[in-house]
């Protein structure tokens, strides 16, 4: 069992470093945008995984909810809609 | 002295102006004269606390009655009652030079400019006053996002250019101050200065050193300040110009005199840096066209100077070279607020600030060019400016450990700084009518903080013997 | 596997976003790009202040820390997308302008 | 290609040389000095009692960087003309009424949970923001771009800064609270920094473009 969660550990881990590799690599805001947010729960399940649950909350509800609505708003706004 | 005492001294600096500006922007009128209000205040305890203060140890308070390592720890010694009061003076200042100028110069950032200018000022004095690395890392933030909306303020493509450039710059030196943080709590399970004293990583120390020089325009990290300093209204720019970039020295000075006083290797590379900053910030000063950038290039060069001390002071702190330090950065403070206050009533006087065109200003406004021309006198160093007074001191460290090639670098650059001051007063000669002509009360409060420059190389000793004696 | 590698990888993945997003912060032109740079870059280093080298949960003190800076960091992204959004009406282009000295 | 192999080198070096760093001096943290102390703190999460009584400073000042973040947000955008949100879906008119009570009492529950257990005032102020948001979205708008809801989102922190003045005041420390009121200090602060926390972010999150 101690195995299989390492490896899961592991698994995670790796998934946090290659999304946050691609979100960066200047390809497209929505795609950056959108591996931000695969970033902000992942970093969120490892929050769980280290036994940290308020920042498993907090990162779920502010590093990834509010800041993903304000990317999201903040493409909209650069492509000169103003969303309603 | 009483706890109590204490407590309200050290908090009134922090918490008058954060609540001040809190509320400011609430109101429909006044916002001037509560600003104001609170900036007397904060003189008050600044002024206070200096007149308090006991020659044997630092006045030290654990906010919310938790000591270190788990609580956070104020202490107001002289070196940060010293900067508590420096800043204090010029804020003020600045402040009502603002609610002179600017409803007449630029009424529609009139009301705008005292939330950020609060902001900013609460956070210079918590980071004064606090010993905690974490700590310093929070007042940094909202140091640089009201310094930040402070560039923004005149709101047009450059002014938001050099404000982004800035975001993004400290948000990159915050990260990496922080990552030296994680580092220093790994390895000390401490975040209290003091506590962390001579256990501090190099890695750590190294971090947090690049994450304030990017935070401090510390050369090369210095590109930056420039567009966003003169993109600023005049008190703002002041502001920036004379306090701001200075408290990552702040930090810098405690960092490497106080928590890792035995780290030796990594002076030299500061102090290069410095000379670095001296002789580029200078010769791009000399080659600027527009009289604020000239002023914004002028405080790259003077960061450098700054950082000669800590070579200068290698195994002993109550040498010349950190009084004299501390003293040019005060100094250079008053004079560089002056000149980027004289630099708004050109602005305002002649449409714009280009220093080819500048003609007709020492006629018309000849306090604005005495202005210019004293706070010159301190940038060049001579007597009897406080400029005067903190490189003489330098400048014996120098001779005295035998690093006599740094006294080199204090005199090219006082050489250049001359040049340039020069150019500037020497522009402002001739007959050519104003576009308006600036009211006289604004003008004598730059003045004022240029004479005050001038006379802290007079009134110099007792407060440079005593910074000696109470080095930490 | 005893318990600290666990955490030492998470501790080292934050160092590898780290370096990553600062390198990104740097080159990449457009501001969203480097908005979003700063973001990782401090998320990078809240995997390290976490790290708890018993294998345990993070110390209380260190979640504290983490915590306050996801504020700080929301706080910063929310002011720099605001700020792009107007520079980006003012000057028409997402981009910092590169010749300041003129 | 040659340069980007040297850059990664660097920072493959950079990442080991922290990685070593980081591994080679490991001491205890604090976490021992918290739960020797928690009894006193007022409340029984450790992260709570850091965050709202030991260090409680970095919190106010937190609070107050999110506030400026707001003032500044509003100070950049040009005085533009009331416009008509689109009109709703219909999931979004049936759904929101629906969800408005659950969403104030999950924030109810996370601030008060948060003494005790994960949650608290910003986890709260998150899902207050979340509520918001989709108020406005449905329409007619919660209207907090007005004074009145600047005023909310500076209460956090002003009320913050009251309570820890008052206690200097009263002789103690800087936001040392009194033993017998700890307690009752702390959720209020949670309380009026959930509330402000949650318009704060509103605005932040769009709600300020939404204005007159």
């Amino acid at each position: 069992m101690a195995a299989v969660s390492a490896a899961f550990d592991l698994v995670l881990a790796a998934l946090l470093a290659l999304t946050a590799w691609l979100a960066l690599d200047g390809r497209g805001l929505i795609r950056t945008v959108m591996l931000a947010l695969a970033f902000g729960l992942l970093l969120t399940l490892a929050w769980v995984r280290l036994g940290a649950a308020d920042l498993a909350l907090a990162e779920a509800v502010l590093g990834t909810g509010v800041t993903v609505v304000l990317l999201i708003e903040l493409l909209a706004r650069l492509r000169g809609k103003t969303r309603g | 002295m009483s706890g109590a005492v204490a407590s309200w001294l050290l908090a009134a600096p922090v918490a008058l102006p954060l609540g001040a500006g809190l509320i400011v922007p609430l109101l429909r009128r006044g916002r001037s004269l509560a600003a104001l209000a609170a900036g007397a205040g904060v003189v008050a305890a600044a002024l206070l606390l200096l007149a308090v203060r006991d020659p044997d140890g630092a006045m030290e308070l654990a906010v919310g009655g938790w000591s270190p390592p788990l609580g956070i720890r104020w202490r107001a010694d002289l070196l940060a009652i010293t900067f508590l009061l420096s800043t204090a003076v010029i804020a003020l200042t600045v402040a009502l030079f603002a609610a002179l100028h600017l409803p007449r110069a630029e009424p529609a950032l009139a009301g705008r400019l005292w939330a950020p200018l609060l902001f900013l000022w609460s956070a210079l004095n918590a980071l004064y006053l606090s010993a905690d690395v974490f700590n310093l890392y929070v007042t940094l933030e909202l140091l640089t996002l009201a310094a930040v909306m402070l560039v923004t303020l005149e709101g047009e493509r450059q002014a938001l250019d050099g404000a982004m450039r800035y975001l993004l710059v400290a948000l990159a030196g915050s990260t990496v101050y922080l990552l030296g943080v994680a580092l220093l709590y790994h390895a000390t399970g401490t975040l209290d200065l003091t506590l962390a004293a001579g256990a501090v990583p190099g890695a750590a120390l190294a971090l947090m050193t690049v994450g304030l020089m990017a935070k401090g325009a510390l050369f090369p990290l210095h590109g930056w300040l420039p567009p966003a300093h003169a993109a600023a209204p005049a008190p703002g720019s002041a502001l920036l110009s004379a306090v701001v970039v200075k408290s990552a020295f702040y930090i810098l000075l405690r960092l490497w005199l106080e928590a890792a006083p035995d780290e030796h290797a990594g002076r030299m590379l500061l102090a290069a840096c410095g000379t670095g900053a001296v002789l580029w910030g200078s010769l791009l000063a000399l080659t600027q066209k527009r009289l604020k950038l000239l002023v914004a290039y002028s405080t790259v060069a003077q960061l450098g100077y700054l950082l000669l001390v800590f070579p200068l002071a290698v195994g002993s702190w109550s040498g010349p070279a950190y009084a004299g330090a501390v003293w040019l950065a005060v100094s250079h403070g008053l004079a560089k607020a002056a000149m980027f206050l004289a630099a708004g009533t050109v602005m305002h006087a002649l449409g714009h600030d280009r220093i080819a065109e500048l003609r007709g200003l020492a006629h018309h406004a000849p306090v604005t060019m005495l202005t210019l021309a004293l706070a010159g006198v301190t940038l060049m160093g001579l007597p009897p400016s406080g400029g005067f007074v903190a490189k003489w001191l330098l400048l014996s460290a120098a001779f005295g450990t035998g690093q006599w090639f740094w006294a080199l670098v204090l005199l090219a650059g006082g050489l250049l700084a001359a040049v340039y001051t020069f150019r500037v007063i020497g522009a402002g000669f001739g007959e050519a009518a104003l576009a308006r002509v600036p009211r006289r009360a604004p003008q004598w409060l730059a003045f004022a903080l240029a004479t005050a420059a001038l006379l802290a190389g007079v009134v110099a000793e007792l407060p440079l013997r005593q910074l000696q004696e109470a080095a930490p | 596997m005893s318990g600290a590698e666990v955490p030492l990888a998470y501790a080292l993945v934050g160092m590898v976003v780290l370096v990553r997003a600062l390198y990104a912060l740097f080159v990449r032109p457009h501001l969203l790009h480097k908005l979003v740079a700063g973001n990782l870059a401090a998320s990078g280093v809240f995997l390290v202040i976490t790290y708890a080298p018993d294998g345990g949960p993070p110390d209380p003190v260190a979640q504290a820390l983490v915590l306050t800076g996801i504020v700080v960091s929301v706080a910063v992204t929310a002011y720099g997308a605001a700020l792009l959004a107007r520079l980006n009406e003012t000057s028409g282009k997402p981009y910092l302008e590169h010749d300041h000295e003129a | 290609m040659g340069a980007r192999a040297v850059l990664a080198v660097l920072a493959i070096a950079l990442t080991g040389w922290l990685a070593v760093h980081l591994t080679s001096t490991p001491v205890a943290g604090l976490g021992q000095q918290v739960d020797a102390h928690l009894h006193a703190s007022g409340v029984a999460s450790p992260i709570t009692a850091v965050l709202l009584n030991f260090r409680a400073l970095d919190t106010l000042y937190e609070v107050s960087v999110l506030a400026v973040a707001l003032i500044a947000t509003l100070s950049l955008e040009p005085t533009r003309q009331p416009r008509v949100p689109p009109s709703p879906g219909p999931l979004l008119v049936w759904l929101v009424p629906r969800l408005t009570p659950v969403m104030l009492l999950l924030a109810g529950y996370l601030w008060w949970a948060g003494s005790t257990r994960p949650g608290g005032a910003f986890q709260a102020g998150a899902t207050i923001a979340g509520l918001l948001l989709l108020l406005a979205l449905k329409g007619p708008d919660p209207g907090l771009q007005g004074r009145g809801g600047h005023a909310l989102a500076m209460a956090g922190p002003l009320w913050f800064l009251l309570v820890g003045s008052a206690t200097a005041l009263a002789g103690s420390a800087f936001l040392q609270y009194p033993d017998a009121w700890v307690k009752t200090l702390i959720l209020t602060v949670e309380g009026v920094l959930t509330a402000a926390i949650g318009v704060t972010l509103a605005l932040l999150a769009g709600g300020g473009r939404r204005q007159a």
